[in-house]
């Protein structure tokens, strides 16, 4: 059985969607000349400013190009669906945004994006450009705690990113824009659940098989395998073992703030959604923690997954002041 | 050194019709230990150069590989972009920097650590290293091209039984073993079909 | 075979998500004192200002409550999945907005909510509240034109809204907002297709059956059978035919503006919609029809219906000014 | 006019009781021409009126009626609630507005129109309606608990013939034709539930 799709043709998404960004956020996004996987803010990029550089594969909107305007990302390299971009769109972006205060490259951890990007940086190196990167692991379940630098980045990544504009936004030098990303990675925690898979556009086909009440704790949002598979629970029991997760990571006192995420993977109802959030509320009281800020809805996707997953990021002043900081995005405003 | 334009273009369509012929089971593959896409990333990448083919044919034989290679980096991405890429970018500059080409498996052995350098991988880490070791042993002890095709064979299926440190399939730590790498199975593919073509017309 | 959802229980998903709901947006939303299922915008509601109470059945999430806030609604009267809201909530909404100014109700034209909302006037009148109606009534699928007041009212809810909420937060007299929400309405058109079924929380079973290659054109966003049921077509053709009907209502002459819709009916991801975008814009191109400002999402879901609806407002100089009035919701910001 | 306790409550039962056994029915005929849930929104009143038992027992009958309409507008929402609880108010209405109560088919008339002014729609819609006012009819005309009873499921199945026009299922159109209508059906089963009710207890 195929899965149903509203596209013309599994090798143009990529294109006809960015056709379609495009024509949706006139004043928001541009493509970079001849280089249309390369989307470029509108009112983003200054001289004197630092350039911030996302990107990464498509399938997960508004996950990354949604997150490209005022006092977010600059720009966002384009790849095919999960498919980091190749370097050509990376060049493109850091050329469109560098305001000659250098360019941060951020994009989730992820063996494709790391080569891409650092091949793009390499070039860039050759025309003068300093570029520094950081990478988001955010993802709790991909690797353990004594190995982060392996664990990929997932939702997480829209609170990193938010930290990381804002100090751009504040005309942060490049290290304290890279200190301050550093900082939002490292104190980011997402661990997610899906419950059916979903289906790139080129096969139709399911990219994984799951029972018919089964889910799957820490699933990536490619699909990649997660820590545990068991029978599905309720949204309760669910939201219990992430939040366990993600609680036992933190090291926070009591009376610390957070910023939480309640994120559907593509096809969770924000009905849902908010039924977690819910249970993360009286998860976080518990622990003593105050919700700071909180965002519910689709943010970090996996086409027409269904799931969902939960990030907090644990705040400090600099952090909350960065988080609090206004942005205007085709796809998100504060 | 100009490239024998036939050859180039006859190449480059063995590719395309292998991977063609095999994007459904790559990309399954790929579903089993990682996001299903290797199939789709390879096709594509495989049209991108076919689509070039004339322009390619006429270019000296390491330019036209130096070329290959940029079109592969630039329209696969992914992982597999990157790799595949740095290969053939590699040997193209490699032939380039020699007088010498029929010392391919020198060309080759710098151009594979090139690809490990990328990847900051190693042998033994399951992906398409584990089949580019072994094909370029094997040539460096001038077998013949069919033992070199089913030494990439046999290499590919032999990334089953590893457990993967790198890539999307890392995250499975155990789970991986008992799945050959959708990297490693390109690789052999290629590798056969390449092996074949020069079997059929060139007789190495 | 069940529908997964991550839910506690059937029965109680409407109140879980509302709590769920203040917990997420405490800023922007509160419930009626003993009346959890009227939630009321913190900062909409004054004295002089005519207060918009929207509201419906749950399950079309953002769609009502995420609509509440300053420049938009006052406040949502939640019903259960599907299903209208009673009159209480809704009767505790007019209080809780009432500004000495009259109230407006609008909601879709359903007739459970017709009557539950006009219970609610009745109950009002007795205490001389002054409530108007203004029913939305948008899909062009529903009812022959010569049938307006028979449509239904699907995602352009949304614009209508957004018209009515400037009009009251501008100070109109309840006729002038009135008018305005009337004509409002009667320039909205919106047509639907569905390709997947949804399943209420309390059977877990889909509320319709559909071919593994068929979609339907028109259906409701309850699951109510469309027009017309045949194969998937492209997201060109599917476009196409969405567009044919909504531009054969409108009477438009080029050079006029619109305001774009492109939504989700759930499960459908933001690629396909953008790729529709780029059709609705060739489209629009070829009537000579300027995009005013476009929504490309999550606007007005069936849970997890896979689909997607096309909404054009036919704008002019007032409806162009009342939708690009700022406004301030938990789950909607301009 | 005192209600008799047993009475009020072993009719809540009967009616809770029967909307229990037939909630996926319910349901499933509301799929096919509506949006699934009348089923369920008719188990959301009876168990909200279940729930108030005994307090509902200890009033007038007329208050106790009215009190349970009330009940299930304020639970059911949807088309369902105000229609059911406009039926059930109106009969409490008429009731405590007369002396004599023997004249059941006469309240039942007035509360029936009241539904049918509630919900714009008349005989034929393809409503409960359709039921309604055939059993007020069989009332009127002193048929036996067991004809009026068989009247209301007869009329329910007729429902099936008629071309919808109000309510969801009238988006159908002719499609709408060939399917009994949920909420006539869901009235059909009450009514036999109570007749079965009175039946077994209080033959009238
Ligand atoms: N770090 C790495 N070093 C070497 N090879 C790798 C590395 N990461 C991935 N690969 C290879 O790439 C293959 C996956 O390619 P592909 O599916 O096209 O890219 P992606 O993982 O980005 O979806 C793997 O099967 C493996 O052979
Ligand atoms: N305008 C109306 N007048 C009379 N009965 C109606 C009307 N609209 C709907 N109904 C009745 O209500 C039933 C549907 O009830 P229900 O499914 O509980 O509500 P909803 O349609 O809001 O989901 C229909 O089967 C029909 O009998
Ligand atoms: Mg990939
Ligand atoms: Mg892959
Ligand atoms: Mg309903
Ligand atoms: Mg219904």
């Amino acid at each position: 059985m195929k899965t149903k799709k509203l596209i013309n043709s599994g090798a143009n998404v990529v294109d006809e969607m960015l056709q379609g960004v495009l024509v949706a956020h006139p004043h928001h996004l541009y493509a970079a000349e001849d280089m249309p996987r390369a989307i470029i803010a509108k009112n983003g990029p200054r001289k004197g400013k630092v350039g911030l550089v996302i990107g990464g594969g498509s399938g997960h909107e508004p996950t990354f190009l949604g997150f490209v305007g005022k006092g977010l990302a600059d720009a966002a390299a384009i790849g095919n669906v999960f498919a980091s971009p190749p370097p050509d769109p990376i060049i493109a972006c850091a050329k469109a945004v560098d305001g000659g205060a250098g360019v941060l490259f951020m994009y989730g951890n992820y063996a494709g994006d790391v080569m891409n990007f650092d091949m793009a940086a390499e070039m860039l190196a050759l025309d003068d450009i300093e570029v520094r990167t950081v990478l988001t692991t955010d993802d709790v379940a991909s690797a353990p705690s004594d190995q982060m630098h392996k664990r990929r980045g997932v939702a997480g990544n829209v609170f990193i990113f938010k930290a990381a504009g804002a100090a751009c936004d504040l005309l942060y030098s490049l290290d304290d824009v890279e200190r301050a990303a550093r900082r939002a990675n490292s104190r980011t925690y997402t661990m997610g659940v899906a419950l059916s898979p979903c289906s790139l556009p080129q096969t139709l086909r399911p990219n994984f098989m799951i029972g018919e009440d089964e889910m799957e704790i820490g699933m990536g949002i490619h699909g990649e395998p997660g820590v545990a598979r068991g029978p599905l629970k309720t949204a309760d029991e669910v939201t219990d073992e992430l939040m366990d997760s993600i609680l036992g990571e933190m090291n926070a006192s009591p009376g610390d703030r957070v910023a939480v995420m309640v994120n559907s993977l593509g096809s969770t109802p924000m009905m849902e959604l908010y039924i977690m959030m819910r249970r993360v509320k009286s998860r976080l009281d518990d622990a003593g923690l105050v919700i700071h800020t909180s965002l519910v809805g689709n943010y970090c996707t996996s086409l027409e997954m269904a799931g969902a997953s939960i990030t907090v990021m644990h705040l400090d002043g600099e952090l909350q002041r960065l988080i609090d900081h206004p942005c205007d995005c085709a796809m998100f405003t504060r | 050194m100009q490239a024998e334009p036939v050859l180039v273009l006859g190449l480059i369509e063995a590719c395309r019709a292998v991977i063609t012929a095999n994007t459904d089971h790559l990309c399954a593959l790929d579903c089993a230990i990682g996001d299903g896409d290797h199939g789709s990333n390879m096709q594509r990448g495989c049209e991108a150069v076919s689509a070039q083919g004339t322009a390619l044919s006429n270019l000296p034989l390491p330019d036209a590989v130096e070329k290959i290679g940029m079109t592969l980096v630039m329209n696969i991405g992914g992982a597999a972009g990157p790799l595949y890429g740095t290969l053939l970018m590699e040997i193209g500059r490699e032939l380039r920097a020699r007088d010498r080409t029929d010392d391919f498996a020198i060309v080759l052995k710098k151009a594979i650590d090139a690809v490990a350098r990328r990847g900051r991988s190693h042998q033994g880490d399951k992906t398409l290293l584990d089949v580019l070791y072994p094909v370029q042993d094997a040539l460096a002890r001038s077998s013949t091209l069919i033992d070199v095709a089913r030494h990439a064979e046999r290499s590919a299926s032999l990334t089953a039984a590893m457990r993967a440190r790198r890539g999307r399939a890392s995250y499975l730590g155990d789970r991986s073993i008992g799945h050959v790498d959708p990297g490693a199975s390109s690789c052999a593919l290629l590798t056969t079909a390449i092996c074949h073509y020069f079997g059929e017309n060139h007789r190495a």
